[in-house]
């Protein structure tokens, strides 16, 4: 049933849905975008650890994931306000200040269990201020969490200054960055395993996960759905928010070190790998195994070239490619294709079909 | 936008509704207006908590200050006003810097001129790359200057690897374009001041200007009413490339001493100039003069909060708020324009 | 504890690779693998003095190697020592960019049996410490130039780097205090400002003081981007001559205005004998020769003989003061 | 084809055009000639491609087939710039504005009066502006912005667009769809002034009386092929109507009989600014009622105000006796309401989703367990659905941009009805869906009334709102002018209410 020209109905019989041969299924699987990254991390790792010395080690998978550990936590969220059609540039920030304020807590004396979940508080607090400007007042995501992002850096520095506090406790600092027992692997990596299936299980497997994707596509018709677009965006917002805030309490953690300059500009590294993933800059298409992958994907490939002792210089210019060729290749295969089915079409008729790309909505705007 | 109200039961025929376009033309107006007064109040109030804010050095010092960008938040106006964003600024403007730096330094005879336009050009050819992915490719444009903006970043650092030009390796002629006023205005500023002049009329009096603002306003309109989209998205690019690479010219004439990190972060300032300066986010509406405003503010700002002796660490938290306040302004605005054409139909037979 | 885990010192141990018996007379093993760490490739200051580096290694028959990140952030500084204790390094040596954040790794690569010698801006876990010159000797050398060129009477301010700047602050305090006592009495620091080692910020801010400080006298910029922005202000400004600018600077980046008489004198150490220093103080910790008590000695190749002082520190000397007379001598 | 008249060739035509959308064919084989100096009228059903014609015109779609001619030469049109710079001017269905650009400049975009130094000259364009409009009778500012302006003065803009480039051919798309009598008068003035000057000039409208005083002759296509050609004056509405849906129409409607139960909805006085007023009417258990009305008389808007999606200023909304809270969807879907909004393509479907996706979009909750949904609960539920409707899609997970526009529809249905509602509103409910699955759609209705379903209908088809109503309630102009019992609703009776020239309520 393989329909080589592109106007050939499907030929199911009336009214029926074709059963979906496994080839099919595996063949649709294949070409999304998170297949794309996904084989493309694989690949990455077999060829790294086929290359690089030390590159497949227990110890070195560890450094791994307390690397990308607060990267792909805060992905996590920023998967479901991309899909959702918004952005949340202020995340960096929001661990700043966290990572302030918890260094300004303890130094006040608080106890670190009674830190922690304000911090988390504020955090949400901080994501719903986001989400307000966005919902209720009607700002552009882009622009109001630019302003949010300076502002909460700002912030940080207000509550913390140029002090950097230290003294946290071994007994927490090291659990932090310790390896789950006779293991190399960090208990962050439970933590993010835990808080990716949440997330997952979150987007993919629950009413409200079906919900984002349909406001991010066509908000129209997720109101007409009976869904209340501003409230599924606000909170988003808020969760976006409160895992900056834990991504801030892991980071003082492992560091060790509170200030408010920590993780400055880590939000461009959390965007560029949730477009990486293949989510879309104009909401309503992207996954998080994609999103989870293209994590990996950049934290293996700087984590290998580092080893393999390429310069930094490289692994910059490297980030910025893949970035691209992520959205360029599948579009310019597209591309082909069509032109292949225009070139079979010509065949018939003399005059040629208009090509209608892709990404036509995608002039649209820096996001939709 | 198919827009419109449902029932057509209102049987008189349009009424004019002249009040309203002159009151829309004000309200535009008034966002200029007000940036310049909210520039103004703070020049005053700084002046009148120290004095020597306006004596002639510091006036230059803030003009000086401004130039970089403002030339930058023209160009990104620019951009943005066609529904889409050039995140990569920041890495072409020091890529730019870079280069004409060391080009100055390696060939030591040229005349400037050559040095000038070899930074312009290399601005340029990233405004051709980006334009050419976003249009041609037709792919968003904010994840291509995003990779962009790492891709020219990586070269930069690979071009200098560790090396900087210094102020002593560079002519003196450049370096005196920095340091020289014509009036009491330094030259930067007279060529900031030029560009802006000269986008600001180009946008508005010329079609392909006019085109850009259709773009952004309603991109499948445009496409309909036969504006060559795609090539204009594509010019609009190459030319916020080439006044990023005129800015790292001027940058590397200013400050002499140029490494790899120039510029670094400087994309998000500038969109938030331009955003300040009433261009919407989302395209169409907003003027090269509200960037460059926009941009003074937000340089003036950084110049008086070290002088009013606010607490260094409150400056940024101020700027934050300040972007907030602009944007949240801007939207009011809007929507009381909105409210006001709507009512001015009821009323106005 | 019932009441949370609040403040309070839970005190470090720290596993370190370091012998625990000198032995003064151990040869220095030839194929030792050096990682140099700076706080930040593409930072010519760091360049510059990493070329040191390589020359001691070389002379130790070593293996030298510089890594690093392209932003100066502790937590990319992280992702680097863990990469050159997987990859079984003798020797790290190391700028800190946060004293505290870069612990956790360096602590598991000295488990790892790597030496780390920290130079340039220190860290609570290292092996020993190189520091540039004394901090009191840096915040002496300044206040004694800032008070010859403005005849020990005026208003001063300081113009530093990162507000987070270990090295910085510390001179700073001290210089604050030299400030307070008797010898210079007549100087005043009205302000400390920080340009982030970033070229335009430390020239706006440069703006800033001039205007906040009408009557300004002098800045001292311990920082070699601060005073170079900051030199570049006044040269083309009206305080050209008029407002006094020294600190620490690199003299090919200042032999202009030395030239042009914005500035008098400056002072700097050489920071490729630092990181030549930490190259060879390395190389005696892996050897044994020392173990970073106080008062062991060991030789730094050119350099002579060094001595560990307290608190396991080597100090390279005090810094050398550039002034017309001499800065043609020196080319970094 | 025998019609083709010999002399002059035509200004503009279209020759065996096909134009086909996926496994929609929008055109098959089309032909049609627009001559210098003569309006030539095209209708047919809502779907029969008439704007895909227009589109053809206007170089937005290039023919699969076919070609078109201008001056008797062939021309490929590969952009609507190809058929500006041949001057061929349109009006498109959709208004085309630039929301934040002043009205004269939407005017002149791309074609600006130009100063010394090609600067543009706003002072002429705005005379300019003034002059367009003082012809067309409007009076509208030519400084202020598009945005804000009603559907109407957007359609004023865009006629005077079209007028203002002096265009040989002349393409309008229901130009008058917004519009009221005076400025139709004037348009049609406007366009009659045209074509005495030489212009050729295609009109396409659903007002037949429009059509007549307006137009020189008539092709009639249906399903996107050509049907009929004739002078106008050789036809009379009820030929055209017959010929235009061109089937015998009481097979498309299996209507059952059915005795009406309680009264499930009620609608009181409901009302919203400038859309409708005072709607009042209810519906039992087992009615089909039909909402009849032109384009534009707020048909739409008042179901969409019974749903909640969008607000209204005064009135109640009863389901089974309980009041429903203003503007809330959901609580609306809970006290059993569904509706089955006009523009699949907006409202009714996300078409970057899958087929399963969208078909569950209503039902996540429902179908979830411990809040879990399953991909096999899901699947199963859109089997069940999907089959019932014969909704023809080669595989559940595909997007919904790919199947064919009826399939989408039926989708859509299938995604209300899944939820099991009592009330049903369903508005064009077989819009661009193809004649043989309409009798499916109706059976379909049919037997859930015969299940003690209440179904508001609105649908601007007169054969199915005469084949399916118990009853029918025509609107215009935002209000309600009859409510016809079945056995008095006609095509005159109706269409005199939509029309407005019979005010009696029944
Ligand atoms: N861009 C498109 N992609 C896919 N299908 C399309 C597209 N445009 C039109 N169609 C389909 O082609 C068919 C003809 O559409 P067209 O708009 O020409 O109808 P029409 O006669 O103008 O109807 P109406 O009276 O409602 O305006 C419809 O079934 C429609 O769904
Ligand atoms: N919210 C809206 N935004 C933009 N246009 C609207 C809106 N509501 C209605 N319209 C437009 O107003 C006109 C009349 O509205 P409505 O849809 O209620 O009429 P109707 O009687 O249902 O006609 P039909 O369904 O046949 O188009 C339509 O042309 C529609 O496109
Ligand atoms: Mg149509
Ligand atoms: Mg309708």
């Amino acid at each position: 049933m393989a329909a080589s020209s592109g106007t050939a109905e499907p030929t199911a019989p009336d009214g029926a849905i074709g059963r979906e041969p496994f080839a099919a299924t595996l063949g649709s699987l294949l070409r999304t975008r998170e297949a794309t990254v996904i084989g493309a991390l694989v690949v990455a790792v077999l060829t790294a650890s086929l290359l690089v010395d030390s590159f497949a080690t227990s110890r070195n998978a560890g450094y791994l994931l307390l690397d990308v550990a607060a990267i792909a936590m805060i992905a996590l969220p920023m998967t479901l306000v991309v899909i959702t059609a918004e952005i949340d540039l202020s995340v960096a920030s929001t661990l700043g200040l966290t990572s302030a304020v918890m260094g300004h807590l303890w130094t006040m004396g608080l106890p670190l269990e009674t830190i922690i979940p304000l911090c988390l508080l504020m955090g949400a607090c901080l994501g719903a201020v986001n989400g307000v400007l966005v919902t209720v007042a009607g700002l552009p995501s882009l622009a109001v969490t630019i302003g949010t992002m300076a502002a909460y850096r700002g912030l940080a520095y207000v509550v913390l200054g140029d002090r950097a506090v230290t003294d946290f406790p071994l007994s927490w600092t090291t659990v932090i960055t310790g390896r789950v027992p006779g293991t190399e692997i960090p208990w962050i990596g439970l933590v993010l395993l835990v808080l990716a299936a949440a997330f997952g299980v979150l987007l993919h497997a629950t009413p409200i996960g079906r919900g984002l994707y349909a406001v991010g596509a066509n908000p129209e018709a997720a109101r007409f759905a009976g869904m209340s677009v501003r409230w599924v965006k606000l909170w988003m917002f808020v969760l976006t928010g409160t895992v900056a805030a834990l991504a801030g309490i892991y980071w003082t953690l492992r560091y060790g070190s509170a200030r408010a300059d920590n993780a400055f500009a880590l939000e461009l590294s959390v965007v560029a790998a949730v477009l990486l993933g293949g989510v879309s800059i104009f909401g309503g298409r992207g996954s998080l195994p994609g999103v989870i992958a293209g994590v990996l994907l950049f934290g293996s490939i700087s984590n290998a070239l580092r080893l393999a002792r390429v310069p930094e210089e490289a692994l910059v210019a490297v980030t910025g490619l893949l970035l691209i060729v992520s959205v360029v290749a599948p579009n310019l295969a597209d591309r082909v294709r069509e032109h292949r089915t225009r070139r079979s079409r010509t065949r018939h008729a003399t005059t040629r079909t208009p090509t209608k790309p892709r990404t036509e909505q995608h002039t649209g705007g820096p996001h939709a | 936008m198919t827009g419109g109200t449902g029932g057509t039961h209102t049987p008189d025929p349009a009424p004019a509704r002249n009040g309203n376009g002159t009151a829309k033309r004000r309200t535009r107006m008034a966002r200029e207006l007000g940036l310049l007064l909210a520039i103004g109040t703070l020049v005053v109030v700084t002046w009148l908590y120290n004095p020597l804010f306006l004596s002639q050095q510091s006036v230059q010092d803030i003009l000086l200050g401004a130039t970089l960008l403002t030339i930058l938040a023209v160009g990104q106006g620019t951009v943005i006003v066609t529904r889409n964003v050039d995140l990569s600024v920041g890495s072409v403007l020091g890529l730019s810097a870079f280069a004409v730096a060391s080009f100055l330094t390696a060939f030591p005879g040229v005349p400037i001129v050559v040095g000038i336009a070899v930074g312009i050009t290399l601005g340029a050819v990233c405004g051709v790359v980006n334009g050419a992915l976003v249009a041609v490719a037709r792919v968003p444009a904010l994840v291509v200057t995003l990779g962009t903006l790492y891709v020219f970043r990586g070269i930069d650092f690979w071009w200098a690897s560790g090396s900087r030009v210094d102020a002593a390796d560079l002519p003196a002629a450049f370096l005196g374009i920095g340091r020289q006023s014509v009036l009491g205005i330094p030259v930067p500023a007279l060529v900031a001041l030029a560009v802006v002049l000269v986008a600001g009329h180009y946008l508005y009096s010329y079609r392909s200007g006019r085109e850009l603002y259709a773009i952004g306003s309603q991109p499948a309109a445009a496409r309909l009413s036969g504006i060559p989209v795609d090539r204009r998205i594509f010019g609009a690019f190459v030319l916020n490339g080439s006044l990023a690479g005129l800015a790292g010219v001027l940058y590397a004439a200013r400050f002499g001493s140029v490494d790899a990190t120039v510029g670094t972060g400087m994309e998000l300032q500038v969109v938030a100039a331009t955003v300040v300066g009433g261009v919407a986010i989302f395209g169409g509406s907003g003027t090269v003069y509200g960037a460059a405003l926009g941009a003074v503010l937000l340089s003036t700002i950084g110049s008086a909060l070290p002088v009013l002796q606010i607490n260094q660490f409150w400056q940024q938290a101020v700027v934050g708020l300040l972007i907030l306040l602009a944007i949240g302004l801007d939207k009011l605005l809007a929507v009381r324009t909105a409210r006001r054409l709507r009512e001015g139909r009821q009323h106005g037979g | 504890a019932c009441g949370g885990t609040t403040r309070g010192d839970t005190e470090e141990e720290s596993t370190s690779a370091v012998a625990d018996e000198a032995d003064p007379d151990a040869e220095i093993p030839a194929d030792l693998a050096f990682s140099y760490v700076p706080k930040q490739i593409n930072n010519p200051y760091m360049t510059y003095a990493n070329s040191g580096g390589e020359t001691a290694v070389e002379e130790l028959d070593g293996a030298f190697e510089e890594v690093g990140p392209s932003e100066a952030t502790a937590d990319s500084q992280v992702s680097y020592i863990n990469t050159v204790s997987q990859q079984g390094a003798d020797v790290l040596v190391i700028a800190a960019n946060d004293p505290e954040a870069v612990c956790p790794a360096i602590t598991e690569a000295q488990g790892q049996g790597t030496i780390v010698v920290a130079y340039d801006s220190d860290t609570n876990c290292r092996d020993l410490f190189i520091n540039q010159s004394s901090t009191e000797m840096i915040a002496e050398t300044q206040i004694e130039l800032m008070a010859e060129q403005i005849d020990g009477e005026g208003e001063v301010a300081i113009l530093s780097a990162t507000p987070n700047a270990t090295n910085q602050n510390a001179w700073i305090e001290e210089m604050e205090k030299l400030a307070e006592s008797e010898e210079y009495s007549g100087l005043e620091i009205v302000d400390t400002v920080y340009g982030n080692d970033d070229d335009q910020d430390s020239f706006e801010e440069m703006q800033g003081l001039m205007q906040s400080h009408p009557d300004l006298d002098g800045v001292i910029s311990p920082t070699t981007v601060g005073i170079a922005a900051a030199a570049r202000y006044l040269s083309e400004s009206e305080y050209q001559g008029e407002v006094a600018l020294t600190g620490l600077g690199l003299p090919n980046q200042m032999r202009e205005y030395i030239n042009d008489g914005t500035v008098e004198e400056f002072a700097l150490w050489d920071p490729a004998d630092m990181a030549y220093l930490a190259g060879y103080a390395g190389g005696a910790l892996s050897a044994g020769q020392i173990t970073g008590e106080e008062g062991q000695t060991f030789e730094a190749g050119d350099l002579g003989e060094y001595e560990v002082e307290a608190d396991g520190e080597v100090v390279l000397g005090p810094p050398t003061v550039f002034n017309e007379d001499n800065i043609d001598d020196y080319d970094f | 084809m025998a019609q083709r008249p010999p002399p002059e060739p035509p200004t503009l035509a279209l020759v065996d055009v096909a134009k086909s959308f996926g496994a929609v064919h929008a055109l098959r084989g089309l032909s049609m000639d627009l001559r210098p100096g003569r309006i030539h009228a095209l209708v047919g059903e809502n779907g029969a491609g008439k704007s895909t014609v227009v589109k053809t015109i206007a170089g937005v779609h290039a023919p699969d087939a076919g070609h078109v001619e201008i001056d008797g030469a062939r021309v490929e049109l590969t952009s609507p710039a190809d058929a500006q710079n041949a001057g061929v001017a349109v009006i498109y269905q959709e208004p085309t504005l630039f929301p934040d650009l002043s009205v004269a400049e939407n005017i002149f975009m791309g074609r600006q009066p130009l100063a010394r130094g090609r600067r543009i000259d706003y002072a002429t364009m705005r005379t300019r502006t003034e002059e367009l409009f003082a012809r067309l009778g409007v009076r509208i500012d030519p400084d202020r912005p598009a945005s804000g302006l009603s559907i109407a003065d957007q359609q004023l803009i865009e006629i005077a667009k079209a007028l203002s480039r002096d265009a040989r051919v002349l393409v309008m798309d229901e130009p008058t769809a917004a519009l009221s009598g005076v400025e139709v008068e004037r348009l049609f003035a406007v366009t009659r002034s045209l074509r005495d000057n030489g212009a050729a000039i295609l009109f396409i409208s659903h007002r037949f009386t429009e059509i007549f005083a307006l137009s020189d002759e008539l092709t009639i296509m249906r399903d996107g092929a050509f049907v009929a050609h004739a002078p106008t004056a050789e036809l009379d509405t009820d030929t055209v109507v017959r010929r235009m849906v061109g089937r015998e129409v009481t097979t498309l409607f299996p209507k059952q009989e059915v005795a009406p139960g309680e009264v499930l909805l009620e609608i009181d006085g409901l009302t919203r600014a400038k859309a409708f007023g005072d709607v009042s009417f209810s519906v039992r258990a087992g009615e089909i009622v039909a909402l009849a009305g032109l384009v534009g008389a707020g048909r739409s808007e008042v179901v969409r105000a019974v749903f909640g999606v969008d607000r209204y200023d005064s009135g109640t909304v009863r389901v089974a006796g309980q009041a429903l809270p203003r503007g809330r969807p959901a609580a609306a879907m809970r006290a059993g309401l569904a509706l089955v909004p006009e523009d699949r393509r907006q409202q009714g479907l996300v078409m970057d989703l899958s087929v399963e996706r969208n078909a569950t979009l209503t039902r996540r909750w429902a179908l979830s367990r411990l809040g879990l949904l399953t991909r096999s609960a899901e699947r199963a539920a859109t089997r069940t659905w999907a089959e019932r409707l014969r909704v023809k899609a080669a595989r559940l997970s595909d997007a919904v941009a790919t199947l064919s526009g009826g399939n989408q529809q039926k989708l859509v249905l299938a995604k209300w009805l899944a939820t099991g509602p009592r009330v049903l509103l369903i508005d064009e409910p077989t819009r661009g869906i193809d004649v043989g699955t309409k009798a499916e759609v109706h059976r379909l209705l049919s037997e859930l009334a015969a299940d003690g379903m209440a179904v508001v209908m609105v649908s601007s088809e007169l054969p199915e709102v005469l084949g399916m109503a118990d009853r029918v309630l025509v609107m215009h102009e935002g209000r309600m002018t009859a409510e016809l019992p079945r056995a008095e609703a006609s095509e005159e009776s109706v269409m005199y209410a939509a029309t407005g020239q019979h005010e009696a309520v029944a």
